[in-house]
């Protein structure tokens, strides 16, 4: 391998890695509220990723960044329609953890199959929004839209960081994750902040779902299929750390792309089982988690 | 002098900073209840999890039954006959009174997996024999008529007495409560003491509890530890305890 | 009339009743008692009131009824919960636990001069205010719990179990600045296991049993009640 | 009944085996896995290479390809199990996806993606299915009320309480890991034997997420609820294959409807259909006496 | 009737095939039970539809021409989702509930192949567009008996556009890049580097994936780093957009070769330009005056949403005619064995790709050529060539 090919594999993980982070994210975002892990977020992405496509089909091509408003105001829409029908009912009569996961795996085969009957039978692609597709950099080739993606995903994965980091409403999710129930003594709203919690990685979820379908084409696995890798990264990065799924989200790209450089790509689920289990047992917490122990 | 069934020396336990048991020492003879006393926080807890071996000690040791068990799990320990309870109840709520109380002798069932499953004779005999004795404690503590209940709906001070009667149908060499009178009124208690009374004559226990209820730890017990920050103030018998200045200062608080 | 006017309480768990039917009041700037045994319901009235159970609507707040929001009785009433058991915000350091208390004050100005005056109360937290709330002795977590309660400057402080986990000086320090906070009008419900304690520093009190008010009276009456000397006071040295 | 029919119906029994056993791993242990599907996939492959390649008959062979489930349940337990629930519920996701895609790997044996045929005919496999299906039900049945069902309900409420009664938690759960593995093997081996087929894309996490599905609208502390939705819902696409509602053809829309129900399910009955009752001469009797009770108060109203 | 309002729904919207005449002139003679299992919904749903219609459409077209022998055509169609169990279930249904006498496949490979073994038991033959050849032979060549491919097969399509390559295009070396996990794709590959290997070309590199993968940089990163003069890219539409999309990224500027997967939409799914690209095509369906011309056109009429021709209507319409022709031959178009020896002696039979001629050793058709299609500028298609090669090219 020579190093030019080392850096261009590297900048096509790097590249991978920050779809995955978005996914991650929103993952994280929810695990660390909810405490459970979400898998209607990649139905979500995949139904804002036709939604984003009918509209730029519907108004002749607007502007680049109203579709993907509109897509994310559609993420947010879903992920609340998901709350208030899937986990609504579930949080106020305080079922176990395991019914919310339940009721995401359902939705997640739902939007699917929902989107397979009506759009299965066409395929749809996004208009492109570069001319030329690639930019040569010191021999090696960027994507122009990998690029738009990473730098897309780091400014949002920032602000979100900023968001949760430094404000109130940040404080307060984070209260919330912590004990819902101790918040509301705080006078935080628990629910408001929870569905809003729900609010944002719909938000991530139609900005991710324009991104993918611009670089995948629009189809109704598209989330699904991003999804798995999403959740990994969120439980390597330590459930429910943010910090901690984007930096296992990006070496998870790129160890990817290097084991399928390598290995070939049949082998990499069993690669990323293995790396798995062996982190797993060296250091369960993930990345950035830590170990809550059970006191008798 | 009667058997040590239970000897610590020096066990020390800290969390981050917070030094919960300190250079703890005791000896526990058999036939004695001995009694751990000490304000909140005072790793009375801890010193039970570290016996039960719920969690390990970062220095000292603990000889059970004149074995050091220093390389032993949590199981291997309650199968060497020390049996406890928790200070919140912690009864298996998706089980009724009988079937938690059956747990207690689950684990020496002599059938396998296979018999469990094709319900061979010595299946049933295994099962026959384990509800008889379950049957058996239950009826001695008076307990039979709350067989068939589910555990969570049961009144509080039941509860208690349910959880003493599966820690002790095993038939254990060593109890641990840890606050077994908690939560109860004044007349419970003293029904309390007399059945912690009958079942150590019964099931010939040794036994140790933590209490704040002064009425019940001075009633029943032989002798008397005082934790406080970790350490061990006092040491004696109730009669002595119950005037010692520091004992007084620590936990009983000063009379006005 | 009452501050706080409690009639005809009930709560339920499920099918359970835990309240059955309470009627309590209490008093502007004054320090109310509620002690009981475990389990008797002391900590659920304080629930009731914060809105954190379901509840019937029996509880008037200056004449008008309490909301039964958890955030509106907060942020409308300035009933102030600080929870049995301490429930800090482990994770946070100790600053974001004293802002979460002052989560409903826009005013930056008056946030900062609260967090001082929380500081001068308890020196010790402002040595630690970066430090992971969690890894705070037992002690230090009460302090910030009752801190954390005061940022909202609450008109009612409910206060459960303040005493529980500290070392009997830090005891004797927890209800000094009980007092003090009563000096400073605020009025303060204090639920307490530590009978003798906090029946010594209240100016009423009430005993809960089974969910039921067993005796009312004024502290001084209750310590010298024979019943409440044998059910709470124990047996300790005669 | 025609074999169309007997077909489904072998469906609906392999559907039920599956569950069965993913009732003692989530229903009586609280361990949820995402990944069964993939030891059917090791079930099948194992046992149809071997009757393949090996020539070797087919009860022998399956013996082995249930042996192999085993031992990858073994390794993967063993490593796995002492980590938290949580993380158990993860790997077995990415086994659920390593698996699978082993049999690419090995495409020169297992004909890869083309599908994998020359799967023996099995006359009578019907009898062969009810019955396994019934033994497999008893067994489970069994152990849910024997000293293991106990102590396995013991360690999902409290492991740690469970602990301080003698039991060795981690080595329970990695038999019953096995357990329902090996279950999940044979299940394997006989959806193959009906489909006369099989392809890695069959064996997916979403075949996984269905058992789930299945033993958590029947409830999950019910072995009956689990039975009976397993085979129900199973069933319940292929009835509606050709129901029309209002002039639109339902077999399009017939998955979305069965989610639809699924959450319905989950928001008003969490506990599932069944709840924790299991199906006895108690119940029943019960069951009728309420109905008698209720007519008779509806008889007394009018 | 009745029964046939029932069975031959198939969940959309399309009108109901029930033969309108069946009872009137021809009482004593009982329909023919025609069953049609096609991905109606389901990942391939797009070929499915399409191939469903033209099995719809020649269906009506001989029952309005007077049926078989004047026995009408009873169509049954159901869905088999791009699923093999849903396949088997549905192949059950159709045989053991409604009885049909013989059975219209679908063009994916995977679903076709759960019967292939059963057809032989139930006497149910069966003619498809399952390219794949492990659906009309085993492993050793021996044929299944009542499996028949109505279009040349994998083989002969990858070496059509391997003998393209080397002689029309000139290339010495070649790649490929294609999905492991599906049978269509791995299929094409394989024949392609036997071919491009045998005839003095040289296969530089390969590369796969599987349907997990989301994205093939890495894979792309190699090939470009291979350099090979052509790559062969062999998977669905939506997979080679993003391989040809990712090989060009990666900096690749050679030439792609692709299977009829990379026909329209092909270009509406890519972003940038493309170029260089030549795929196959089965018919030439541009051309005013052939019979698939012809056939699209009813189809676009029927279909007023499409926008691009499919070549699956032509597929499920030509399965119909090599059907038909042999149940016209037999003297009970309802007895499977004879009409299984007599669809081993189709020949010539009229279709909308020409006349098929089917090999009774292989059972698929010999001698019918392949299209080499490319795009212009505006990204039209454009037959640039017809090739006639035969799947015994390097026996
Ligand atoms: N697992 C743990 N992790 C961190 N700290 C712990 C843990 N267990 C106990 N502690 C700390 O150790 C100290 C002693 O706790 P312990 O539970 O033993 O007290 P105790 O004497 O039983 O008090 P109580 O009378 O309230 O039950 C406390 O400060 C407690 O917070
Ligand atoms: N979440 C709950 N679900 C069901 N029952 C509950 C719940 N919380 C409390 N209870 C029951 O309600 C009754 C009153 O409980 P509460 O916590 O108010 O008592 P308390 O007086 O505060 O006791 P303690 O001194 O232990 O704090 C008890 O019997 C308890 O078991
Ligand atoms: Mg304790
Ligand atoms: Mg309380």
């Amino acid at each position: 391998m020579t190093g030019k090919l080392f850096i261009q594999l590297l900048v096509n993980g790097i590249s991978i890695g920050a779809v995955y982070a978005l996914i991650a994210v929103g993952f994280a975002l929810v695990f660390s509220v909810l405490k459970f892990s979400n898998f209607s977020f990649g139905g979500t992405i995949s139904a804002c990723a036709f939604i984003g496509f009918f509209f730029q089909k519907a108004f002749n091509q607007p502007p680049y960044w109203i579709t993907v408003l509109v897509s994310s105001v559609a993420g947010v829409l879903i992920a609340l329609t998901v709350d208030l029908l899937g986990f609504n009912r579930i949080r106020k009569k305080n079922s176990p953890k395991i019914y919310y996961f339940l009721s995401s795996v359902v939705f997640a085969i739902m939007i699917e199959q929902i989107l397979t009957v009506f759009y299965g039978t066409q395929m749809y692609a996004f208009p492109s929004i570069f001319a030329t597709t690639t930019l040569q950099i010191g021999g090696i080739t960027f994507s122009k839209l990998d690029m738009t993606i990473l730098a897309i995903a780091i400014s949002l994965l920032v602000i979100l960081i900023i968001i949760i980091d430094k404000t109130k409403l940040g404080l307060a999710i984070r209260a919330v994750a912590i004990n819902s129930n101790t918040s509301r003594l705080m006078g935080i709203n628990s629910s408001v902040i929870i569905v809003l919690t729900f609010a944002i990685a719909g938000f991530l979820g139609g900005i991710t779902g324009v991104m993918l379908g611009q670089k995948y084409s629009v189809y109704a696995s598209l989330g699904p299929s991003m999804m798995l890798k999403g959740f990994i990264a969120s439980v390597i990065g330590g459930l429910g750390s943010l910090g901690g799924a984007i930096v296992a989200a990006i070496l998870l790209g790129v160890v990817e792309i290097f084991a399928t450089f390598v290995f070939g790509a049949e082998i990499v689920p069993i690669v990323l089982f293995g790396i798995m289990l062996i982190f797993l047992l060296v250091r369960p917490q993930g990345i950035a988690g830590r170990i809550a122990e059970e006191k008798a | 002098m009667s058997n040590v069934v239970l000897k610590t020396e020096g066990i020390s336990k800290s969390f981050g900073g917070v030094k919960a048991v300190q250079q703890f020492s005791m000896e526990l003879h058999e036939h004695e209840i001995k009694g751990i006393i000490g304000p909140n926080g005072a790793g009375k807890t801890t010193i039970f999890n570290l016996l039960s071996h719920i969690i390990l000690p970062d220095e000292g040791k603990i000889f059970l039954l004149g074995e050091d068990i220093e390389n032993k799990s949590q199981e291997e320990v309650a199968q060497m006959g020390l049996s406890r309870t928790f200070q919140s109840i912690r009864l298996f709520a998706g089980l009724n009174v009988l079937d938690n109380v059956k747990v207690g002798l689950d684990n020496e069932g002599k059938y396998n997996l296979f018999d469990a499953m094709f319900l061979t004779p010595r299946r049933w005999k295994e099962e026959k024999r384990i509800h008889n004795a379950a049957m058996e404690c239950l009826t001695m503590l008076n307990l039979e008529k709350y067989k068939d209940y589910r555990s969570n709906n049961l009144p509080y001070g039941i509860q208690r007495r349910v959880e003493i009667a599966r820690a002790i149908v095993s038939r254990p060499k060593i109890l641990l409560l840890d606050e077994p009178a908690a939560g109860l009124l004044p007349e419970e208690v003293f029904e309390l003491i007399d059945f912690i009374r009958l079942i150590k004559e019964k099931f010939e226990l040794s036994i140790i509890v933590i209490e704040h209820r002064m009425d019940l730890i001075m009633n029943l017990c032989s002798e008397i530890l005082v934790q406080d920050f970790g350490k061990t103030i006092a040491c004696g018998t109730p009669k002595e305890l119950q005037c010692d200045p520091r004992v007084l200062a620590a936990y009983l608080g000063e009379e006005e | 009339m009452a501050l706080l006017e409690i009639r005809g309480l009930n709560v339920y768990y499920g099918n359970i009743r835990a309240i059955h039917g309470i009627d309590l009041d209490i008093e502007e700037g004054e320090i109310t008692a509620i002690i009981g045994s475990n389990g008797a319901g002391k900590t659920t009235i304080l629930k009731a009131i914060s809105g954190m159970v379901n509840r019937n609507d029996s509880i008037k707040f200056d004449g008008v009824p309490l909301s039964m929001k958890p955030h509106k009785v907060i942020k409308k009433s300035r009933i102030c919960h600080v929870p049995e058991g301490r429930q800090i915000f482990a994770g946070l350091t100790v600053e974001e636990n004293l802002l979460l208390g002052a989560y409903n004050n826009n005013n930056k100005k008056e946030i900062k001069q609260l967090l001082e005056e929380q500081y001068d109360l308890f020196p010790r937290l402002r040595e630690r205010k970066n430090q992971d709330a969690g890894t705070l002795s037992g002690g230090e977590q009460q302090m910030l719990a009752i801190c954390r309660g005061l940022m909202s400057k609450p008109r009612v402080l409910l206060l459960d179990e303040p005493s529980l986990g500290l070392a009997p000086i830090i005891v004797t320090e927890v209800m000094k600045t009980i007092q003090n906070i009563r000096d400073k009008g605020i009025t303060v419900v204090l639920v307490e296991q530590n009978a003798k304690k906090s029946l010594s520093i209240c100016d009423y009190a009430y005993v809960v049993e089974n969910g039921r008010i067993k005796l009312s009276g004024t502290g001084k009456e209750m310590l010298n009640n024979p019943e409440v000397v044998e059910a709470y006071l124990g047996a300790a040295c005669e | 009944m025609n074999n169309y029919q007997i077909g489904l119906t072998i469906l609906s029994c392999v559907s039920v085996i599956t569950v069965t056993g993913v009732y003692a791993l989530t229903g009586l242990c609280g361990m949820f896995s995402l990944g069964q599907a993939a030891f059917m996939c090791i079930g099948a492959y194992g046992t149809f290479m071997l009757t393949r390649y090996a020539g070797i008959p087919l009860i022998p062979a399956a013996l082995l390809g249930v042996l192999a489930g085993v031992i990858v349940a073994w390794v993967v337990g063993r490593l796995t199990l002492k980590l938290r629930r949580d993380y158990f519920a993860l790997m077995t996701v990415a086994l659920g996806q390593a698996i699978p895609s082993l049999v690419v790997v090995f495409s020169e044996y297992t004909n890869g993606a083309l599908g994998f045929t020359k799967i023996p005919k099995v006359n009578g496999l019907i009898w062969i299915t009810l019955g396994i299906t019934v033994l497999v039900v008893f067994c489970i049945r069994n152990l849910k009320y024997s000293r293991y069902g106990r102590m396995c309900l013991a360690l999902k409420t409290d492991e740690l309480a469970a602990k301080s009664f003698g039991i060795n938690v981690y080595k329970l759960k990695v038999k019953i890991y096995i357990l329902a593995s090996a279950i999940a093997c044979i299940a394997g081996i006989l959806f193959a034997l009906r489909n006369r087929y099989i392809d890695n894309t069959q064996f997916n996490w979403a075949l996984s997420a269905e058992m789930q599905i299945f033993l958590f609208f029947g409830g999950s502390n019910s072995l009956t609820g689990a039975v009976v939705s397993a085979f129900v819902l199973k069933m319940l696409p292929n009835i509606l294959r050709n129901v029309q509602l209002f002039g639109v053809s339902m077999q399009e829309y017939r998955i979305i409807l069965y989610c639809i129900l699924v959450l319905i399910i989950l928001n008003f009955r969490p506990a599932g259909i069944m709840g924790e009752h299991e199906l006895n001469f108690r119940w029943v009797s019960r069951l009728t006496a309420k109905i008698k009770n209720a007519s008779g108060r509806n008889g007394g109203k009018a | 009737g009745g029964q046939a309002n029932t069975g031959g729904q198939t969940g959309t919207d399309q009108p109901s095939q029930a033969p309108s005449q069946s009872q009137g002139t021809q009482k004593d003679l009982e329909p023919i039970k025609l069953g049609n299992i096609q991905d109606l919904t389901g990942s391939a749903s797009e070929a499915g539809v399409a191939n469903a219609w033209g099995v719809e459409y020649a269906v009506k077209m001989i029952n309005s021409q007077g049926g078989i022998n004047g026995r009408m055509i009873e169509l049954y169609t159901e869905d088999c989702k791009n699923d093999a169990t849903e396949a088997l279930n549905a192949y059950r249904k159709l045989v053991d509930e409604i009885g049909i006498h013989a059975l219209i496949g679908p063009p994916l490979s995977n679903s076709a192949a759960t019967w292939k073994e059963l057809v032989e038991e139930d006497q149910i033959p069966c003619v498809g567009h399952f390219m794949d050849e492990s659906c009309t032979t085993d492993e050793n060549g021996n044929v299944y008996k009542y499996m028949f491919l109505a279009e040349p097969g994998c083989i002969q399509q990858s070496y059509s556009i391997a003998k393209f390559a080397l002689e029309k295009l000139g290339i010495k070396t070649a790649g490929v890049l294609y999905n492991t996990a599906n049978a269509f794709a791995v299929a094409h590959a394989k024949p392609f580097m036997d071919y491009i290997n045998a005839k003095g070309g040289k296969i530089v590199v390969e590369e796969t994936f599987s349907w997990s993968d989301a994205d093939y940089s890495a894979q792309a990163a190699k090939v470009a780093a291979a350099n090979p003069d052509a790559v062969f890219l062999s998977d669905y539409a939506a997979q080679a957009k993003l391989c040809y999309q990712q090989l060009r990224e990666a900096g690749y500027k050679g030439i792609i070769l692709g299977a009829n997967t990379l026909a329209l939409p092909f270009p509406t799914l890519v972003d940038g330009e493309i170029y260089d690209l030549y795929f196959l095509q089965n018919v030439d369906m541009f051309s005013e005056g052939t019979d698939c011309y012809d056939l699209l056109q009813a189809f676009f009429k029927e279909n007023p949403d499409s926008t691009y021709p499919k070549v699956n209507a032509c597929f499920g319409y030509d399965a119909v005619m090599v059907m038909a022709d042999a149940m016209r031959r037999a003297k009970d178009p309802t007895d499977g064995a004879e009409v299984q020896a007599l669809l081993e002696q189709t020949k010539d039979v009229p279709t909308s790709s020409g006349p098929i001629t089917i090999d009774p050793k292989t059972h698929r058709p010999v001698g019918m050529p392949m299209y080499i299609a490319t795009y212009d500028e505006n990204n039209n298609v454009k037959i640039v060539d017809k090739i006639f090669v035969s799947e015994d090219a390097l026996k």
